[in-house]
């Protein structure tokens, strides 16, 4: 049973809970309580998730939860990220009508991924997808507007029906099975008709893929990424990945190699990291650029899941990059969070001159997520391609350089104006009210983002650990 | 249950649970395809029971039909339409539609009758309801320890997203206004 | 009844409601399509629970998957109803400024 | 001591770019400092370097950065790259002298300067494929930025077009590391051990495409046509000291490429590649000669004399692939002149960029047409440009000849094909006697009245540059002494 | 101590000439005389060396030392090559006005280069100074620099000596692939097929610097440089050193099959031929550089012959010959501002001493008895007679026509019709140069003593007769001028339209390949970029203008389809989302 191995998420629902209880009694100026209660109950998770409860890895409910390695990463990082957004969000936020259920919902939310994360069967898996998304859609469509209304509406009809995909793919392969932990599921299936097999697999991935936010369920990432508040829009670009892409490898790790299932993954990724990089050529709102810049991320994250249990690197590069990705991620959207009059990309006109701090914090996430190194993600991509070669898919990797050339031509238009070096003429926006927690929030994750790659090392042995089935 | 009533039964059921299911789509007012989709689901609570999931049967017959008199009420209240009157044909594109529904049908039903499907393991519990809360006590209980942060998800995301006017809207920014500004009063003791 | 009806049923139910949510404007109406294609989901996961293993672990995922449609109903008439009152608008077409 | 080397500047940037405080004159004399302090430093390397006994790799540092994957921050000096570190030392002092008198935000332009120089020399002692790649991308950065800051014209498209190309080859680059890291067993980035047991010896197939990865990345570094056409662009509309380093040092990180990593870790797919090498350095040198030969624009055409003169190199590293019992000591000169004439094109190019340099400050202009006379009221430009543009046109007494000589004869002693190249040299003669007669002599022109002959800080710069130009020229011994044993050692690696 | 004389010969002048011409006008004041110092003591230093013949070699490339050393060919050149160099600085100091510093400077350092060459034992050593006498040259031609025209005249000599020296990097790589290793004594010992490509390189190179066919127009243009420079650059210095070069590797050529034979009828043709185009110049200078090409023809055809004795006796005569008769051309110049023959008529008599002088010389040249010129030919002329009686034709119709030019020149200058107006007199600074030259030019016959004295008296008999013979004629009934002689046989035309003017074009077509085609795809990008990266001020007047290829276009392309799924309209993302999933899983069918 071990009801210990779940004490972090327990630390997480139960601040979810409370803030949204103290959120009922707090005046609208002083909700920040609600929000110490949050970060305080993350802290503890990530205290307790650190260390680990009763030595190391283990199994907990009967073998449907996986408290390893991977796990404990993605609660780390799902913690992590999720403070950092709550950080980055803390002026935009404050004050607002909703906040103290923002902060629940964040929770909730972020709760799902790593619910997701050490899901060790389908069930869970299906119940944290559950978790994660609900809350995601009243976050997308808290802002209120017109355009965040629509952006929740997308994401949650697509929510809905690759949810439901999801359970389709879940009965099916249940029902091949037998049975519903990953332990059987390996043993079981291999003996299975590989169509049924494959059907099934496809549809449990496309769940998967919304929460990713890759191709074929990308569609809502750069609307909500757009309308919604940057905040949230921070969130759903990081947190909700984590969860599903570390989901992904377990589940893919699991399932037999009957159906050649590096192929489905090596052809999402494609087509998402090259959909995601044309589309977000001509962008002209940073967010929305940002959110299609997630959308290829996703691509390249898939290369490990691709050949998730045919190379040693795989899972310690997915790993290594998710870290670096969301460090890298949140830095760049802490940076609009702290400009919010600049929506255009035209509107960051000299902001080298006029913020150089930011526009540093820019210039590392941008190549970061580029891929320059020393930066995290420069390590991250380093080592997903030699998995994905080393696992035997050399083309993906040549896909995925290519396509990181062509990604740097839209983040240099964006650095280009920042770094005043287009036209001398643009008058650029002046600087509106100082967003302090903001431009921390930038820098830190800016940091975070090298710190990463230059002790990647260190992250490298932390993550470097087989799955428990 | 003799076999032959079985397969009536389950045919009566499939063509109700299909045709009810396809009226939705037919019928030119909201609140019939309500009708047409509850009457489907019951279909298909049915003949879950044929198929020994008495539990389970009960359970969907009991949610949908009241999933449905919510949703009936929900358009009612919310979207302001008499939903017997509204005339209704909102429809895009159905060629593309149907021809992807086709398709996927044709593809599900290829596997459904192609695929060399594995003999049965085990047989069914005796009690399949005892089994099941067996099983959700014990080696699935995390499922349903899931689902209750999911229902209380729910919730809070529901109100959140629906409620146009929150605590502060109501009680002022310092929680301290009383009464609440309502635009319709109401409430106990009021 | 075998598997195959069963499964077949399942399939036209599923289908049935692709269709729906695929031609349908409204967003109610969508939602409609996707309970529909729920329908044959629970219909399909009963028919493996019977056929293939009549195991404790099919009939939670009856459970599981009746509990994702009550929850993600709730959530899509909460979503028709922002979209209602921001945009005035209950049909998904009229939503379409976000784009490329 | 290596790593201060490498990260003296750095250290120095950081406090320019922190404190906005610091004064423009403090800045710019910061950076004349710190460039010359890391000189020193340089110095005093190659001065031990020399005097030891032992060649091979010295002032080795390790530490583990990423054990698991097999990379560590290694770095280290040897015959190969200690004129290369040298020479970006050279580079650098004589830009933070030419720059004393840059108005346009010179604190930020020291800053990263001092970040471009740490990455060139971080680059050169790497003895990591990973720590190579790292510096090697951040150069690229660096530029960049450099460019589009400070340059003039078309700079932002320029800067870009430049950051999409060299991005690209850097890929390759990144995915030919991958392959050789993947190929060895057990797997590692680190250089020496990939250079000891050579991976991939009996696959040729999978060889020759990370070969192919490689080569496509530092030939579009390099560069070497067909992947050439960023060159002219980004020097064009550079700032002097941009195109100085862009020329002088970051070119050769390219070559240097080569012959610290192509060459020893791939020997038999290099030997089998040689011929495609000495045709791509065939067609580089007389085609980047005769590009130059019809330009009009002074920039360009020394832009263009670039791709001729990378290509000697790219033909020397080819003849040291073609194999043959007799012709080690061929071979062994080729590559010495090889890296010769890394350093001599490092020097030349940057002195004449620089020169160039002056003619923007001016007027703006870089037209051959429009100058004329220009000795008349500027002789001292007149005779460092001449004699800039002698050496570079490889006359004795001046570093080119040096390196040329031996690439031609070591070249032609293995590859008697190489002798296709020479009429490089006489073209390369022409358009620079060209460029003098139409510039500098004549009757005073349009452009040139008014044209303020150098000023101190210009003279110095370029004056270091070409002091070590004829230093080089008439005494090669103390650099030939560093690389012959290093390029021994890579002879016998690429023939073993 | 030996080693030492030697450094020093070769570094004082390079030092002070490198010195002198990096100050410029700041050493303008000292720098004749420091000139001149540095010259007297270089004389010194070569009689010194020729007398201790000390050799030297250190280490410059890898297996490549560079080497000098003085053997008795160079003892005979080097205090030649330092002699007249001391007389022509003389002769400028008194003529060039402008810029001393720069002048002295760079003639000193050419000086250093001839003397280095001449010195040479290593590949390395002699292409450093063969080079770097190529640019110096340059640099004197042009030394007018305010006009373009002699600037170009340099950058012809230059470029062309250039071209021919790439002969020699290709011969020392195949010296180093022949295994001879680069000493210059060594190279016959290369292995055979080398042997052939090392003798040939050597051969052009050779033939280049000696302005001999077909390179020989260089020398013309030449003539647009000072007269000291001329006089310099034909006597003793550059185009010497390539028959000097000859002389120097003789057993290399003797050693192959064809190189003796085709340097020697090299040399005979260009003895005949430019013998010929100097008869039809109408310019004094054009006539005397035409002269020189034709008599270096003789040296290199001793060369090819084998006889080296009586090659370097014709070298160092002819340079004192030439040299004198430059000077003296020079002081003509610089007293009546003109070069032309028709306008010097009678110059001689006006200026008597520089006129005997110039007679002297003149004389030696068209080889009368018993002046230097008329020996050291006919030393040459015996070997060829031995070698193979065409080529003794071909030489006796050389000498015939070196003294039909010679005549042409002595009588036109000798004639009396008018008196040219101009200044009153030459410095003394001028005419001792001359006279001193024209004395060695009637005297060092001398050298050519020893192989005359086995020598054929019937030879040098018949050489007596022709040259007094022709000169008679001459002075009888003049000589033709046909347009084809006087034009340089249309060498420069003809170098023009088969290399320079296709290298031109082709250099013009590959830079707008390398614009249009090479770049188009970048440009295409950048271009894109360009509209998207500017703000819209500047985005759309500077859309791409021209060339736009196909994968600018095709990447733009893409990128706008890649937009286009994201329609705003939900159902069709349905649509594609169910499509993707099915296509999906029908792969997966497929290929399990």
């Amino acid at each position: 049973m071990a009801p210990a191995v779940l004490l972090p998420e327990a630390a997480i629902l139960l601040g979810a809970v409370a803030a949204l209880l103290s959120g009922s009694f707090l005046p609208r100026r002083r909700q920040y309580v609600a929000r110490l209660i949050a970060v305080a109950a993350l802290a503890v998770a990530a205290g307790i998730a650190a260390v680990p409860a009763g030595g190391g890895d283990r199994l907990g409910f009967d073998g449907t939860y996986a408290a390893d390695t991977a796990t404990t990463a993605a609660r780390l990082l799902v913690i992590g990220s999720t403070l950092l957004v709550i950080w980055l969000g803390g002026d935009e936020l404050a004050g607002r009508a909703r906040e103290s259920e923002t902060y629940a919902l964040l929770l909730l939310s972020g709760l799902g991924a790593v619910v997701m994360a050490g899901a060790n069967d389908l069930l869970i898996l299906a119940v944290g997808y559950l978790l994660g998304s609900i809350p995601l859609y009243a976050l997308v469509g808290l802002e209120r507007s017109a355009a965040a209304a629509e952006a929740a509406l997308k994401t949650y009809l697509l929510g809905a029906l690759f949810g439901i995909t999801m359970l389709l793919g879940v009965s099916v392969l249940s029902g091949l099975a037998g049975a519903t932990a990953y332990s059987q599921l390996a043993t079981q299936l291999a003996a299975q008709p590989p169509a049924a097999l494959a059907t099934g697999g496809v549809a449990v991935v496309a769940g998967l893929m919304f929460k990713a936010g890759g191709v074929p369920a990308h569609f809502w990432v750069p609307d909500a990424a757009q309308a919604a508040s940057t905040t949230v829009a921070a969130f759903l670009t990081t947190v909700p990945k984590i969860g599903a892409l570390v989901a992904a490898y377990r589940l893919l790790d699991a399932l037999p190699p009957s159906v050649d299932w590096p192929l489905l993954m090596a052809l999402l990724a494609a087509a998402s990291m090259t959909l995601g990089n044309l589309a977000a050529f001509a962008q002209t709102d940073a967010r929305r650029l940002l959110g299609w810049s997630t959308v290829s991320q996703v691509g390249y994250l898939l290369l490990p899941v691709a050949v998730a249990g045919r190379s040693d690197l795989a899972l310690p590069a997915l790993l290594l990059y998710l870290a670096a990705y969301a460090a890298t991620n949140l830095a760049a959207f802490a940076v609009v969070a702290a400009l919010p009059e600049r929506r255009s990309l035209a509107s960051y006109e000299r902001l080298s001159s006029c913020r150089p701090w930011l526009a540093g914090a820019l210039l590392v996430s941008l190549l970061g997520l580029v891929g320059t190194p020393p930066a995290g993600v420069f390590v991250g991509k380093l080592t997903t391609f030699a998995a994905a070669w080393d696992g035997g898919l050399p083309w993906l990797t040549v896909v995925a350089a290519v396509n990181t050339v062509a990604s740097l031509f839209y983040y240099l238009r964006w650095l280009g104006p920042a770094f005043g070096m287009s036209s001398p003429s643009g008058a650029g926006a002046t600087s509106g009210a100082s967003r302090p927690y903001a431009e921390a929030a930038a820098l830190v994750a800016a940091a975070a983002a090298l710190l990463v790659g230059l002790g990647s090392g260190l992250v490298w042995a932390m993550v470097d650990a087989p799955l428990l089935r | 249950m003799s076999a032959v009533f079985v397969d009536v039964a389950f045919w009566v059921l499939s063509v109700a649970a299909v045709g009810f299911g396809a009226l939705v789509f037919r019928v030119d007012s909201m609140a019939r395809a309500t009708y047409a989709l509850a009457v489907s689901f019951v279909a298909v609570g049915l003949a879950l029971l044929l198929l020994g999931l008495e539990y389970v049967g009960i359970v969907t017959v009991l949610m949908m039909v009241m999933e449905m008199a919510i949703m009936a009420v929900f358009m009612v209240m919310y979207m302001g339409m008499n939903p017997a009157l509204m005339p209704m044909n909102m429809v895009h594109s159905p060629r593309w539609a149907a021809g992807v529904a086709a398709t996927t049908f044709v593809g599900l039903a290829a596997l459904a009758l192609l695929v060399p499907w594995p003999a049965r393991r085990g047989a069914p519990p005796v009690d399949v309801t005892t089994a099941l809360g067996n099983a959700i006590m014990g080696s699935k209980m995390l499922v349903m320890l899931t689902v209750s942060p999911v229902l209380f998800a729910t919730l809070v995301a529901a109100v959140v997203l629906a409620s146009a006017r929150g605590r502060y809207d109501r009680f002022g920014d310092d929680l301290s206004r009383r009464p609440a500004d309502d635009p319709a009063p109401g409430g106990v003791n009021r | 009844m075998t598997l195959q009806t069963v499964l077949l049923v399942a399939a036209a139910l599923f289908a049935v409601g692709i269709y729906g949510a695929l031609s349908q404007q409204v967003v109610v109406m969508v939602m409609m399509g996707l309970e529909l294609m729920l329908n044959g989901v629970i219909l399909a996961a009963g028919g493996f629970w019977w056929f293939l293993a009549p195991s404790p672990d099919g009939q939670v995922l009856l459970l599981v998957v009746i509990s994702a449609m009550t929850v993600e109903m709730a959530m899509g008439f909460a979503v028709a109803t922002l979209l209602h009152r921001s945009r005035g608008a209950d049909m998904t077409d009229m939503a379409a400024d976000l784009a490329g | 001591m290596l790593s201060l080397v490498v990260f003296l500047p750095l250290a120095a940037a950081l406090p320019l770019v922190a404190v906005p405080r610091i004064g423009d004159a403090t800045a710019r004399w910061t950076w004349v400092a710190v460039t010359a302090a890391d000189l020193g430093l340089l110095g005093y390397v190659w001065v031990r370097y020399a005097t030891a006994d032992r060649p091979g790799l010295a002032y080795e540092e390790q530490l583990r950065w990423i054990p698991s994957v097999g990379s560590s921050y290694h770095v280290g000096v040897d015959g190969l790259s200690l004129p290369l570190l040298a020479l970006t030392g050279v580079v650098f002092v004589a830009c933070a002298v030419y720059a004393l008198r840059e108005q346009r935000r010179p604190r930020q332009q020291a800053a990263l300067n001092l970040f471009l120089q740490t990455t060139c020399l971080g680059l050169f002692a790497a003895q990591d494929l990973l720590v190579f790649f790292v510096f090697f991308d951040l150069s690229i950065v660096g530029m960049y930025f450099v460019i589009a800051g400070w340059g003039h014209g078309d700079a932002a498209r320029s800067a870009l077009k430049f950051f999409l190309y060299t991005f690209l080859g850097s890929l390759a680059l990144l995915l030919g590391f991958i392959g050789l890291y993947l190929a060895a067993a057990p797997h590692t980035f680190d250089m020496v051990t990939l250079t000891r047991n050579p991976p991939l010896r009996d696959s040729p197939l999978v060889g020759g495409l990370v070969l192919a990865a490689l080569l496509l990345g530092l030939a579009v570094k390099t560069p070497t046509v067909p992947f050439h056409t960023w060159l002219p662009p980004a020097h064009t509309d550079a700032p002097a000291v941009g195109s100085a380093v862009l020329a002088g040092v970051l070119l050769k990180m390219g070559t240097y490429g080569f012959v610290r990593i192509a060459m020893p870790m791939l020997p038999d797919s290099w030997r089998a590649w040689a011929w495609v090498l000495i045709a791509v350095g065939i067609v580089s040198v007389l085609y980047g000669a005769l590009v130059a030969l019809a330009q009009r624009d002074l920039k360009r055409m020394i832009a263009y004399t670039s791709v001729n003169h990378m290509g000697y190199v790219v033909l020397a590293v080819g003849a040291a692939g073609v194999v043959a019992p007799d012709t080690t000591a061929a071979r062994q000169l080729a590559v010495t002149g090889a890296v010769t004439q890394m350093v001599s094109h490092g020097l030349i190019t940057g002195a004449l960029f620089l020169l160039a340099g002056v003619m923007q400050e001016r007027h703006r202009s870089y037209q051959i047409d429009g100058y004329g006379g220009l000795a008349q009221v500027a002789p001292r430009y007149a005779t460092f440009f001449g004699v800039a543009a002698f050496a570079s046109l490889g006359l004795p007494a001046f570093s080119g000849f040096i390196a040329e000589f031996q690439i031609f004869t070591g070249g032609i002693g293995a590859a008697p094909v190489v002798a296709v190249a020479l009429p490089g040299i006489v073209v390369t003669a022409a358009l620079f006697l060209r460029a003098l007669q139409r510039v500098f002599t004549g009757p005073l022109r349009r452009q040139s009245a008014g044209f303020v002959d150098i000023s101190p800080a210009e003279t110095w710069s370029t004056g270091l540059l070409l002091a070590l130009v004829v230093f080089i020229g008439v005494l090669p011994r103390p650099l030939l002494g560093i690389i012959e044993p290093a390029a021994a050692t890579l002879v016998h690696q690429v023939g073993r | 101590m030996s080693a030492a004389v030697l450094g020093l010969l070769v570094l004082l002048p390079a030092l002070v000439g490198a010195g002198l011409a990096l100050c410029g006008a700041a050493a303008d004041r000292v720098a004749r005389s420091l000139s001149l110092a540095t010259a007297a003591v270089g004389l010194g230093l070569a009689v010194g060396a020729a007398l201790t013949r000390p050799a030297v070699s250190m280490p410059f490339l890898p297996q490549a030392g560079f080497g000098l050393g003085v053997d008795a060919l160079s003892a005979a050149v080097l205090p030649t090559i330092a002699a007249v160099t001391l007389l022509v600085l003389v002769f400028a100091a008194a003529d060039i006005a402008r810029s001393p510093a720069r002048f002295h400077g760079l003639m000193l350092i050419f000086a250093a280069a001839v003397t280095l060459t001449a010195t040479a034992t290593t590949l390395p050593a002699l292409l450093v100074a063969w080079e770097v006498m190529g640019a110096t040259s340059y640099a004197l031609i042009g030394f007018e620099w305010q006009s373009e025209e002699r600037v170009g005249a340099g950058a012809v000599a230059f470029l062309t000596t250039r071209t021919a020296d790439l002969g020699l990097y290709l011969a020392a790589g195949a010296a180093l692939a022949g295994g001879s290793g680069l000493d210059l004594s060594g190279l016959a010992a290369a292995s055979p097929g080398w042997r052939d490509v090392v003798c040939a390189g050597v051969v052009v190179a050779a033939l280049g610097k000696a302005a001999q066919l077909p390179f020989s127009y260089w020398l013309s243009r030449a003539m647009e440089g000072p007269s000291a420079v001329s006089a310099l650059l034909h006597s003793a210095a550059m185009v010497a050193m390539g028959g000097y070069l000859l002389l120097r590797v003789q057993p290399l050529l003797a050693s192959t099959r064809w190189a003796d034979v085709t340097v020697a009828w090299a040399g005979a043709l260009t003895a005949v031929a430019l013998g010929a185009v100097a008869v039809g110049q109408r310019d004094l200078k054009q006539l005397l550089a035409a002269s020189t090409s034709a008599q270096l023809g003789f040296v290199v055809l001793a060369a090819g012959v084998g006889a080296v004795t009586g090659g370097t006796a014709q070298l160092v005569a002819h340079a004192a010959t030439k040299a004198a008769l430059f000077l003296a051309a020079g002081a003509w110049l610089s007293a009546l501002g003109t070069k032309r023959l028709v306008a010097l008529r009678g110059a001689a008599r006006r200026w008597p001493l520089v006129g005997v002088a110039f007679g002297v010389a003149a004389l030696a040249l068209a080889g009368a008895p018993p002046l230097s010129l008329w020996a050291t030919k006919e030393g040459v002329l015996s070997a060829a007679r031995e070698f193979s009686a065409p080529l003794y034709a071909a030489g006796l119709v050389a000498s015939l026509l070196s003294a039909a030019y010679a005549g042409k020149a002595l009588f036109v200058l000798w004639g009396d019709d008018a008196r040219p107006a101009g200044a009153d007199r030459v410095g003394a600074g001028r005419t001792v140069p001359i006279a001193v030259l024209a004395t060695g030019a009637a005297t060092l016959g001398v050298l050519a003593l020893p192989p005359l004295a086995t020598a054929d008296p019937v030879g040098l008999a018949v050489a007596a007769v022709i040259a007094l013979g022709t000169l008679a004629a001459v002075h009888r009934w003049g000589v033709p001028e046909p347009d084809w002689a006087r034009h340089w046989l249309g060498l420069e035309r003809a170098a023009n339209a088969v290399v320079v003017n296709p290298v031109l074009g082709l250099a013009a077509a590959l830079a707008r390949f390398d614009d249009r085609w090479v770049d188009g795809g970048v440009v295409a990008i950048s271009g894109s970029t360009l509209r998207f990266a500017d703000t819209a001020a500047l985005a759309d007047d500077r859309v791409v203008d021209g060339a736009v290829s196909a994968l600018g276009r095709g990447t733009r392309a893409l990128a706008a389809l890649a937009r286009r799924p994201q329609t705003g309209q939900l159902h069709q993302y349905y649509t594609q989302a169910v499509a993707v999933l099915v296509v999906a899983v029908a792969v997966l069918w497929l290929v399990s």
